[in-house]
């Protein structure tokens, strides 16, 4: 398995989040079924091998581990990532955030505010300042890619 | 005396009364307050608020005096021979920094080993390390039984190495099994070692006694006592406290100082530099003096029922994995939901508003031997109901619904 | 913007209704908190209390987010560069001593040379000589002219010995003498050293920009601007923060734990240890958004008027030794009466209601350079009036009148 | 100057202050009254002389430094004291104390009960924990002398 071959398999399942579960995530009747979709998404993100967990990709959130893998496309100046956690609503929570920057150019990564987003999404809670949450953490690693 | 009323002691909490729907199973983490804490805080500020120590005028006499008090409160509450033998601190990670750091040297030279368990909170293993690398001191380590208890017998043969020093909890923070205190003081007595108790879950579960304990050193912070953030207590015998290096150094724990030479105060002054959390004190004490009109037999009894309910509906429920045992347990439920991340766990619990925390509670070392990524933790205080209890279960069988959908 | 009404300003303190016959003039020690600080501390206890950092459920988030809010104010407020580069700690005497320990083997090894004044609080002094001695680092004294001021001709003198390190208070608790601040750091940067301002009494004095004044390390406690006891801040720039060994090691503070290594979390966690004071942070953050709605000139030109007033009224007193001098003085006025002993001249003012302290204030070299025994000190706020002023010189008035009857 | 010296000139003074002085405080009109007086026992009782004043002899408040001198009689087992302080107020507070213990044996300086006794004078307020007050640490070096 290769960085490349991670992208692949991972620009699809962003695209149907991005098209199908994220409309069903607002459109959630109860936080059950809310949360039944977050671990879906987190599912259906492809995961990264264990031989390709590298210590310097791992994001610490204070409960569950994480890791971020970035590739720069110098030609179109777009960034790409892939990503995985041990927890799975994390990793749903990550699969959501993953398809709004996926592709981004440096200058929109830099601008990019998860909060409004997630916001719009009924996800904010989620992104609290607590070092608990791994996604606060991927976030700001994701938002270094681009320094 | 009259059967202990959950109800009653729950109503002087105003945080139920503002949080309802919230069940707070996270007392392991930090304790609410009854109200007569925060009065005593309020009434401190409103009335008496001076500098304490210091002061020509009568009102930090009063202040003092107030100080003063809560230092003996504490002393009669854990029965220390000497009101000096009660340093007020900032919780019980600065008092065993504390302890590590102004051993070395006068008790601990470089050579010497120390003895810990491998249950410990990084207070008390951090601390130790830091200062024992750079002093080249040993640290030898207890091991767990199968049921996640010390090993008493590895801790006599470690014992045998004639470590100067051991360190280990009254109760663990993860697991809630109540380690046997008083025989481990016993043997390390035996062997010559100065003992140190992190008391830190230990002293809300029951009235420790310092003299029949007799234990060098034992700590604790009052925000998991029904008291204030940022104040902590370490208690250590005279002698005892008398070998310790000061951490801090500053004003009222200096005698006189000039730029050629300082001599030292007197204890507990020599050990309290600075102002102190004046108002935190007297904040633990009104929680101690509150806490006393009640009977802790029963409250022991109160909450060894909730335990008792807890452990009968998790056995109703698929797939739960309990790393605490019932037997010796002070009220702390370390548990897993089989193949699922605690994280997974807890946040849908959160969902539910049940208050858990989940991770590895600052126990790293722990988990490593438990062989875990971590574990949600359920701790019970005496305010928790039985209702509270039941909603957890409930909450419980519905996330294992969620995750194995 | 209106006037400043010391009237509705003082009228936010409870205390001073519970105490009316009083006159507080020790404020240098410890400061009233108005009702928003009291209010913001029973708030959190009863609606929000949690442990932060740590928590799975949402209690602990909001309880996380409203302490981060607190690190954030306080940030604004002293106008750091970023929010992890203000360090919540117990107060001013352990940010020294936090900062002295920290240094040692990473700024400083043996031979070095650090520099400190004449005029220091020991809390600026008793930390530094324990780790130097231990380390074999040199101090140097910075004398001060007759004025009782810090020599600067000789502070450049002592400069060009190269110290690694310079500290210095703000203003004197002593003689509320304003230092060259900004001066003294362009010097001591210049000539390559890390500074260390002690801002215990500088912080209420004046906003301080941490950006402009381009100081290393600025440090004050809570209870001396309005905020509680037991929080206090250290500010550091962030590359100076990552020199700094913590001084407390246990939650948090660290990444991973193991028996064989242990690696630490990033700032500002690496240097925050244990349960933090979370209501103290709380409470202080609450302190300093209060105190901002008003206008700080004002408040200085209020405390000016007093002090004048002051001054104006003891040259009518016979037999007046006045050590601080009013020009770049802050509020804070040390004096004696002839040949009279500062605790006698205290406790009379004391019987009528007048609170000082007397002494020598934490600041036993200062007192031996300036040739007395001690000194009372009056040191003013903002909330003290020109009747507070006066009833004060009426009842010096008396004391000397008692004394040499 | 010796301690005999010192003790037979304090003998006196104490008898006095005993005899009228108390009296007098107990009926001061007003605090101004009362503390004159207070201060006059201050000067009443003999200083120790400065070369005498050595370290040991020193006890610490924290505003104010004062000195003890301790005489056992072992024949008849009595104590008796000498003192003096830097500061007025505190050497009349303590010239009071000393006319109530001077000539106690061991077993009633180990009961003596000072709190009570200024109570009765109404002087109990400078009896305070603080260790501003010289007074409490003499008291506690006192009774360190019958140990
Ligand atoms: C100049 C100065 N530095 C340090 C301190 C120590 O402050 P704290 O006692 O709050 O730690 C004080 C106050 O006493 C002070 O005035
Ligand atoms: C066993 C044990 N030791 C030490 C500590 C540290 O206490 P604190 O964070 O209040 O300093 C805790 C609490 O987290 C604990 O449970």
């Amino acid at each position: 398995m290769t960085l490349e071959q991670l992208l692949a398999d991972t620009k699809p399942v962003l695209l149907d989040i991005q098209q199908r579960n994220l409309a069903e995530i607002e459109q959630a009747r109860d936080w059950q079924a809310k949360y039944r979709v977050l671990m879906q998404l987190g599912k259906k993100l492809p995961a990264i091998p264990e031989k390709m967990k590298q210590p310097e990709l791992l994001v610490k959130g204070c409960e569950s581990r994480a890791w971020l893998m970035h590739y720069h496309d110098k030609a179109t100046d777009k960034h790409y990532f892939v990503l995985d956690s041990e927890a799975r609503i994390v990793k749903g929570l990550m699969a959501i955030m993953l398809c709004l920057v996926n592709g981004m150019t440096t200058t929109e990564l830099c601008q990019f505010d998860l909060c409004h987003k997630f916001d719009q999404l009924n996800l904010k809670p989620y992104l609290s300042q607590s070092r608990g949450n791994g996604l606060t953490a991927m976030v700001s690693r994701i938002k270094q890619c681009c320094k | 005396m009259p059967a202990f009323d959950v109800q009653q002691f729950r109503q002087q909490f105003a945080f139920f009364q503002q949080q309802p729907e919230w069940v707070y199973l996270d007392n392991a983490a930090t304790m609410h307050k009854p109200q007569a804490v925060i009065d005593a805080i309020t009434q401190f500020y409103q009335h008496y608020n001076s500098n304490v120590h210091r002061g020509a005028h009568q009102l930090s006499q009063q202040a003092t005096i107030l100080f003063e008090q809560a230092r003996s409160t504490v002393a009669s509450y854990i029965n220390a021979q000497h009101l000096h033998e009660i340093i007020f601190c900032s919780g019980a990670t600065a008092a065993l920094n504390q302890i590590a750091f102004g051993l070395m040297h006068t008790v601990l030279q470089p050579g010497d080993r120390i003895l810990l368990t491998q249950l410990e909170h990084h207070a008390n293993i951090v601390p130790w390390q830091l200062h024992c690398q750079r002093h080249g001191v040993i640290i030898d380590v207890v091991p767990l039984t199968a049921e996640h208890r010390i090993d008493l017998v590895a801790y006599e043969q470690l014992l045998a190495l004639g470590p100067k020093v051991v360190s280990f909890s009254h109760i663990s923070n993860v697991l809630g099994h109540i380690q046997p205190v008083a025989e481990m003081v016993r043997l390390a007595k035996a062997a010559g070692a100065v003992t140190v108790i992190d008391g830190a879950q230990g002293i809300v579960y029951q009235q420790p006694d310092m003299q029949q304990l007799d234990c060098d050193f034992y700590v604790f912070s009052g925000h998991k006592l029904y008291g204030p953030t940022g104040i902590g207590v370490l208690y250590g015998k005279t002698e005892q406290l008398e070998h310790l290096t000061p951490i801090f150094a500053g004003g009222e724990m200096i005698d006189s100082v000039s730029f050629i030479n300082t001599s030292f105060n007197k204890l507990p002054f020599r050990l309290e530099a600075g102002t102190p959390n004046i108002a935190g004190a007297i904040g633990l004490s009104a929680a101690i003096e509150w806490l006393q009109k009640y009977n802790n037999k029963q409250i022991i009894q109160h909450k060894s029922l909730l335990l008792k309910e807890f452990y009968n509906g998790l056995t109703f429920i698929k797939g739960i994995d309990i790393l605490s045992s019932h037997v010796h347990n002070a009220g702390i439920v370390a548990l897993n939901v089989d193949s699922e991340h605690p994280a997974d766990v807890a946040e849908l619990l959160n969902q539910q508003q049940i208050a858990v925390r989940s991770g590895q509670h600052c126990a790293m070392p722990l988990f490593s031997c438990l062989a875990r990524p971590g574990a949600i933790r359920c701790s019970f205080a005496a305010y928790n109901t039985l209702d509270d209890v039941n909603r957890c279960l409930l909450a419980l069988e519905q996330t294992v619904e969620i995750l194995t959908a």
